[in-house]
């Protein structure tokens, strides 16, 4: 029973911890966005938390540069699982317009595994929503997974 | 009259003190330190005399009736006083040699690692 | 006042939300939102103009040999994308269009590489019979479906109806003396008429591949084969309508 | 003591007024903070269960300890903190019903009180991150900060309940002012009331005083190595602290409205402590930002204890 | 042979133990370890057997030297009289003194003349503990003044070091204005009452003060007062703390200042009897406010462990005088019992501190950090300590300071005298500010990143262990059965101090105090009532659901608890993603938000805390006609 509720509670407070691996801020601020009265995330228990050992869904913005791409990768594991991955934005998914300059590592499916992409230059804040959405729900099944 | 010896050894007392406030040489404060002790020991044989008495020394022969001798306690503190006394000082000037190998100096306004 | 917000928190205490229910109720996005790319393979002429005005080159192309001619696909990634929608702006064809779907999410990166093909049909010459090798067996004949060919052994001739004809190559495959062939075709290209060019360049500003040359002083106008796709802009885009496709020399 | 009274005393301690009532009502005072905050701010906000999904999701994460953490300590922190909050249940009556009858003594409270907040310091300390540095040195500045008004306030309740005797006992303000009336209404308390509800966020943690735990600042000072069931006890003591401040100040100041029947008192109860919650945190949450930590020190030592000062006074020459 | 010698042949062993050492320990370590531990060993067990009828059966032993019993209602031999006070103090003193000396086996043996620091250790132990056994006041002065040029001589036995000569002199110099002026005094009653005789002088004293008794009633507080470094006699303590071994700190702060602390109860309660006059309890009640007070923020501005720890013994002399000043049964039983419970968490801290110095060679908090993983035994030993000192419930910091609060804000509503209240909130707060403190202390030294020079450091051995686990287990015990401690320890102690008259009889023969009129303290004040230990079950209780809670969910998920290398990123310790570096935040980074508010008192602290002999000789001489104008303004 505590199982269960543990992993229903999974889905419904996910914590989300925001990476900026070089990003022009505009996503950014669309995911700041997300937490204002219009858009309003917290209804499903999202949150911005301020370290990776609480967070849930780690959200990566940016073209991965070459000098925070060690950082991005020790970042992450730093987060306990069950974790998602999301990025957000087409930069860390495939560089955008700084693909193939010698500062950018991207796409970051090179070093992490990737859950949930949500594309857009910037993503609409509903896109971000329904990104996260889908998100938590990944992070149920894989709560799931883990007891089986 | 006592009163003399009395004020006199207040006197010694606060020269002593004036002395450790107001002297910047380590020596200096070492000698204060001896006056104030010398002051209290005069001041602590005096509580115990008493006039026209005689030493307080029990010898049956001289021991006549309505003569009395001076109160013996008062000199005995006073002596263990002294000794305290001089061993404070001997401790304190062995103590001086140190710091002055140390510091280099004996100004007590320069010895000052310990502060704050 | 020290706490100026202090009326406003308590009268929205009391007051509706303005919290939209995203997921609940879908919201349609503001018009001229540029969203997801739609691509309509029928109207591309693969001029790849929108290949070459893409800034992240996000967009990019597949060509592959298939039966009845190239399979050219056109792979628009959105992972990679700005939307600034400079494609969109450059497809005379209106090929390329940005919709309003925001909802660009997925679990799988190929769900948003939004692809679209087309057959371009290879033109073939004519079929043609090496008549000095052929033994008119009448093989070819026999397995032409459309019966399109007529040999004639007695009179040793070989004709072909070439309106009937449909290029379809099984008479090549069947001849014993490998004596069929189709000709090879008149090269295709842009034709200059000369007359009623009045030297705008407007052809060579239109050409994706910076092919044509054109200058007004010395009334010239020429083209680099080589560079030549054949897209047919600078027809189409011609004020004077000098310009042709059609067989060269 | 025979089975039936240490059962009875077993229900009082994980039940009522103990463990569960105060996890329930404490989780429920969290809920109701969020929810009311995001309502103040034209949002929807959370339900009102959200405190319990955060519970029991962090209960289902990984635990990982550090490297550089003593990971006694840094296990152990949480759980005390719980401990003594829990305690801390036990002193505070429910109005008339208290667990250990009229021991309750406001000493003992505020010494407490200390405990939660030194685990988190402590805990914070073992895990041997900088951030966690900076954020226990906050905390501490923090509890330095509110301590002295609320010593006052304290003294100054003791005072007006006590006369000329020695009264720290809670159980006995209580029934002062059952008889004399709440001291909510008595005019020399006003200050002391306004002290005291400006003492409970910066107690708690929450938005302008929680310059420790800041999350966009330091990663959530003491907390940032803390993951999975630690941290799930971490935030359920902030919740269980919140419901503990605000039952402390009902029955400071709302003592004496009790009906008889406990089941009424502990509704009246989580009514007042609701009401506390919304004007003490909620409500300053809302419209303040973040104070930095000179001017929060400042803040309680002038102002706020200024305020509480001036009741201790008043008290004093007798109002 | 008859328990009444105990205390006499207790001193003497250790006096003796000090002779035997200079001559037959020269050579030999185990010889002078075995000297030491025989000596300290001994007059523990001596003490110890005094306990069955001191404390329990409540006799008093008078003893008097050579047989001297008193003639005629006049006293002529130096007596001792061991009451259930001294006895208290007694009993703090020998456990120190013994747990100092198996610590010290280890701690200074890389020392060279370890003959001397026995001797001189034997003899301060001898001293304090004769000091607090006697019966007659100027043996008590010889005592102290044993106590101190030892004192001193210890201080300065590691004399290569940083500042311990210079903290010697001061030490001696302010030591000895102290001692010249209880010498003063006790020259003046000598010139009054012609006796020396504790017990005869309390009885002629009580309820009559002429103006030369006023004077020597102001001289002899305030040479006790330099003894037990009250504010502002507090200069040399700090720096002979800081710079003497450890162990010795911790016998300086466990029996030396105990000494100062005894001897004024016994002046004001006892000889003057003069506690019940509320202008005493004014004055004692003010400095130690302003002890706890000054001591306490001096604390938080050090960035030396053993200073810090220092100037909190400070603030916890504060803390005992502001009690006892009280003149409460509630306020004495409260002071005693801080008394008690600093002697053990002060002394378990200082050796805590001992024991980062001989691990780390260094106690500058700045250069320390992460040591918790490298002394387990220390880092929790600390923390107990830390805890205690701090008050937290359950350990013994708690339940003295909760009766020490009780009796000043019983004592404020009682009087109506709003001093007290102020008193109150001062005790309070610095209770916060000594939490404050040793948060830093564990922030600097044992948590936090562990700097690259401190990698090979070592758990202490055990035999210094040993004292520290003991001390601890002290600490909680005397915290949680805190009722045996009362009922045992304090309630003699504190109707012995009350009880003036019983002393004067069982000295002067039955019937004497009653001849001359002396009538006991009435001291009023409720018998506190502590929380039911119901509630240690319902803790324990509640600890174990906690920690089921705990196992269950862990079970239930795949959350088991996970360690692991530093290397490993998962483990390492989050820098927002930069690699791990050791960055420590130390003593001097922290409460800087608090210091920046607090910044001109600072200045003015430090200003006063100038380091010059001179200032420090003059603030004691201030403070003293301070004490004389206050004595003849308000005590006639």
């Amino acid at each position: 029973m505590l199982k269960n509720a543990i992993a229903k509670s999974m889905s419904r407070s996910p914590w989300i911890y925001h990476v900026n691996t070089g990003s022009c801020n505009g996503c950014d601020i669309e995911l700041v966005a997300v937490l204002t009265p219009r858009y309003d995330a917290e209804r499903f228990g999202f949150k911005l938390s301020g370290t990776p050992r609480h967070a849930d869904i780690v959200v990566i913005s940016g073209p991965v540069t070459t000098q925070s791409k060690d950082r991005l990768v020790r970042t992450l594991a730093q987060v306990p699982e069950p974790k998602v991955v999301v990025t957000l934005g087409s930069c860390p998914q495939s560089g955008n317009v700084f693909k193939g300059s010698y500062s950018v590592e991207a796409p970051v499916e090179k070093f992490v595994h990737v859950d949930v992409a949500i594309a857009g230059c910037t993503p609409k804040p509903e896109a971000v929503i329904a990104g996260l959405y889908k998100a938590a729900e990944i992070l149920q099944k894989k709560r799931e997974a883990m007891t089986k | 009259m006592m009163l003399v010896n009395y004020i006199a050894s207040v006197i010694l007392v606060v020269l002593g003190l004036y002395t450790i406030i107001t002297k910047k040489n380590l020596i200096k404060i070492v000698l204060g330190m001896g006056i104030v002790d010398y002051g209290i020991n005069l001041f602590i044989v005096s509580t115990g005399y008493n006039d026209g008495g005689t030493a307080p020394i029990y010898n049956m022969t001289e021991l006549v009736s309505g003569a009395y001798f001076v109160d013996p306690v008062p000199q005995a503190l006073t002596l263990t006083s002294i000794v305290i006394g001089a061993c404070v000082d001997a401790m304190a000037l062995s103590l001086v040699i140190k710091l002055y190998r140390q510091y280099k100096t004996v100004d007590a306004s320069e010895i000052r690692r310990l502060r704050g | 006042m020290m706490f100026p917000f202090i009326r406003e928190a308590l009268s929205n205490l009391f007051s509706k939300p303005s919290t939209e229910a995203f997921p609940a109720a879908p919201v349609q996005a503001k018009p001229r939102y540029r969203g997801r790319i739609s691509y309509d393979p029928e109207k591309c002429i693969n001029c790849g103009m929108c290949k070459k005005v893409c800034s992240p080159g996000a967009i990019t192309t597949e060509i592959e040999e298939v039966e009845g001619g190239q399979k050219i696909t056109y792979h628009f990634d959105l992972t990679s994308c700005t939307f600034c929608g400079t494609c969109e702006d450059f497809c005379d064809e209106k090929a390329i269009k940005l919709t309003d779907d925001y909802l660009m999410v997925a679990e799988d990166k190929k769900d948003l590489i939004v692809s679209g093909s087309k057959i371009k049909p290879v033109v073939k010459g004519k079929l043609a019979c090496n008549t000095d090798s052929c033994i008119f067996c009448g093989l070819c004949a026999k397995n032409c479906p459309e019966g399109a060919i007529t040999v004639d052994r007695a009179t040793k001739s070989w004709t072909v109806d070439h309106e009937k004809c449909i290029q379809c190559g099984k008479c090549i495959s069947k001849c014993p003396k490998k004596v069929l062939a189709f000709e090879e075709p008149a090269p295709q290209g842009v034709i200059f008429g000369g007359e009623g060019c009045v030297y705008c360049g407007i052809c060579a500003k239109k050409c994706p591949e910076e092919a044509i040359t054109v200058d007004r002083a010395t009334k010239s106008w020429s083209i680099d084969r080589d560079k030549c796709i054949q897209c047919g802009k600078c027809v189409s885009s011609c004020p004077k309508k000098v310009l042709s496709m059609g067989p060269i020399e | 003591m025979d089975i039936t009274g240490a059962l009875y005393i077993l229900f009082k301690i994980l039940i009522f007024p103990g463990l569960l009532f105060a996890v329930v009502i404490g989780l429920f005072l969290a809920g109701l903070d969020r929810k009311l905050l995001a309502r103040m701010q034209k949002r929807v906000g959370p339900p009102l269960r959200q405190p319990l999904f955060d519970f029991l999701k962090l209960l289902g994460k990984e635990t990982i300890v550090p490297h550089a953490a003593n990971k006694t300590v840094y296990l152990a922190a949480p759980v005390v903190g719980f401990t003594a909050l829990i305690v801390l249940a036990l002193f505070i009556p429910v109005f008339g019903y208290s667990t250990f009858s009229g021991n309750g003594d406001l000493i003992v409270i505020l010494y407490l009180l200390t405990i939660p907040a030194v685990a988190l310091i402590v805990g914070g300390s073992s895990s041997g991150s900088p951030y966690a540095g900076i954020g226990i040195s906050r905390e501490m500045v923090t509890m330095m900060s509110y301590e002295l008004p609320l010593v006052v306030v304290l003294l100054t309740v003791a005072r007006k309940v006590g006369g000329s005797a020695l009264c720290f006992s809670l159980g006995d303000i209580v029934s002062w002012q059952a008889e004399n009336g709440c001291l909510a209404f008595h005019p020399a308390m006003i200050p002391a009331l306004l002290a005291m509800l400006l003492v409970i966020p910066a107690e708690v943690g929450t938005q302008p005083f929680d310059v420790a735990e800041a999350e966009t600042e330091i990663c959530e000072g003491p907390l940032i190595e803390y993951s999975g069931a630690p941290l799930a006890v971490f935030k359920l003591n902030t919740a269980v602290k919140m419901f503990i401040m605000t039952a402390l100040f009902a029955n400071l100041f709302f003592g004496g409205i009790e009906t008889g029947y406990v089941a009424l008192d502990a509704v009246i109860m989580v009514a007042i402590c609701a009401l506390v919650t919304f004007f003490s945190m909620t409500l300053i949450h809302a419209v303040t930002a973040r104070l930095k930590i000179e001017h929060l020190f400042k803040f309680y030592w002038t102002v706020v204890a200024g305020l509480a000062a001036l009741s201790l006074i008043l008290v004093w020459v007798g109002l | 042979m008859s328990y009444v010698h105990f205390p006499v042949i207790a001193v003497m062993t250790l006096f003796m133990g000090a002779f035997l050492t200079v001559v037959l320990g020269k050579h030999s370590r185990a010889v002078r370890s075995f000297l030491a531990i025989a000596a300290s060993g001994i007059a523990f067990v001596l003490i110890a057997m005094l306990v069955k009828p001191v404390l329990i059966d409540g006799e008093i032993i008078s003893y008097w030297m050579g047989n001297w019993n008193p003639v005629n209602g006049y006293a002529i031999g130096i007596g001792y009289e061991v009451d259930q006070l001294g006895m208290f103090f007694a009993l703090l003193v020998v456990s120190t003194i013994l747990l100092s000396a198996v610590y010290s086996l280890r701690y200074i043996e890389r020392d060279s003349s370890q003959e001397f620091y026995y001797v001189l250790f034997l003899m301060l132990s001898g001293s304090v503990l004769g000091l607090v056994l006697t019966g007659d006041v100027f043996n008590m002065f010889i005592m102290i003044e044993i106590m101190t040029f030892t004192a001193v001589g210890l201080t300065a036995f590691r004399n290569t070091g940083f500042g311990s000569v210079e903290a010697a002199f001061k030490y001696l110099v302010i030591g000895s204005i102290g001692s010249s002026f209880t010498l003063f005094g006790i020259a003046i009653l000598y010139g009054q009452c012609h006796t020396l005789n504790m017990a005869q002088l309390s009885a002629m004293l009580s309820g009559n003060h002429s103006p030369a008794t006023l004077m020597a009633f102001a001289l002899m507080f305030t040479g006790l007062a330099v003894k037990s470094y009250i504010v502002p006699f507090h200069t040399p303590a700090a720096d002979a703390y800081t710079t003497a071994p450890s162990s010795i700190s911790m016998v300086f702060s466990g029996m030396v200042n105990k000494a100062g602390v005894y001897g004024i109860i016994r002046l004001v309660y006892i000889i003057f009897r003069t506690m019940d006059i509320p202008a005493v309890q004014t004055l004692m009640v003010i400095f130690g406010a302003v002890t706890m007070f000054i001591g306490v923020t001096m604390a938080l501005a050090q960035h030396d462990f053993k200073r810090l720890l220092a100037f909190h013994s400070i603030s916890q002399i504060g803390y005992v005088i502001t009690a006892v000043g009280l003149c409460t049964s509630l306020g004495l039983t409260g002071g005693l019992f801080h008394a008690m419970n600093h002697t053990l968490f002060k002394g378990l801290l200082f050796l805590c501190a001992g024991a980062v110095l001989r691990a780390t060679g260094t106690t500058n908090l700045d250069q320390l950090g992460g040591l918790s993983k490298k002394m387990p035994a220390t880092t929790v030993c600390f923390l107990i300590g830390a805890f205690s000192i701090s008050g937290l419930p359950p350990f013994n910091g708690f339940a003295s300071k909760w009766l020490v609060y009780q009796a000043a804000y019983d004592k404020a509503v009682t009087t109506g005298n709003f001093l007290y209240v102020f008193v109150t909130i001062v005790a309070l707060i610095v209770s916060v500010m000594t939490l404050a403190s040793f948060i830093k202390v564990t922030q600097a030294a044992f948590f936090g990143q562990l700097p690259e020079r401190l990698k090979d450091v070592e758990e202490v051995p055990f035999l210094m262990q040993l004292p520290m686990w003991i001390m601890s287990a002290l600490c909680v015990l005397s915290g949680v059965f805190y009722n045996f401690v009362d009922k045992y320890l304090l309630v003699p102690a504190v109707s012995a101090a009350l009880g003036v008259s019983r002393y004067i009889d069982s000295m002067m023969g039955s019937g004497y105090a009653a001849e001359k009129c002396v009538t006991d303290i009435q001291a009023s004040g409720v018998h506190f009532s502590y929380w039911n230990p119901m509630v240690w079950l319902a803790l324990f209780v509640i600890v174990l659901c906690a920690a089921c809670l705990c196992i269950l969910t862990s079970k239930g998920s795949r959350g088991e608890i996970l360690e692991g290398d530093g290397e490993d990123g998962k483990y390492a310790t989050f820098f927002s993603g930069e690699k791990a570096l050791p960055s420590h935040v130390g003593g001097s980074d922290l409460f800087w938000g608090f210091k920046t508010d607090w910044k001109g008192y600072f200045n003015i602290m430090e200003g006063l805390h100038s380091g010059v002999v001179n200032d420090y000789a003059l603030y004691v001489v201030a403070a003293a006609a301070i004490v004389v104008v206050f004595t003849f303004m308000f005590m006639r």
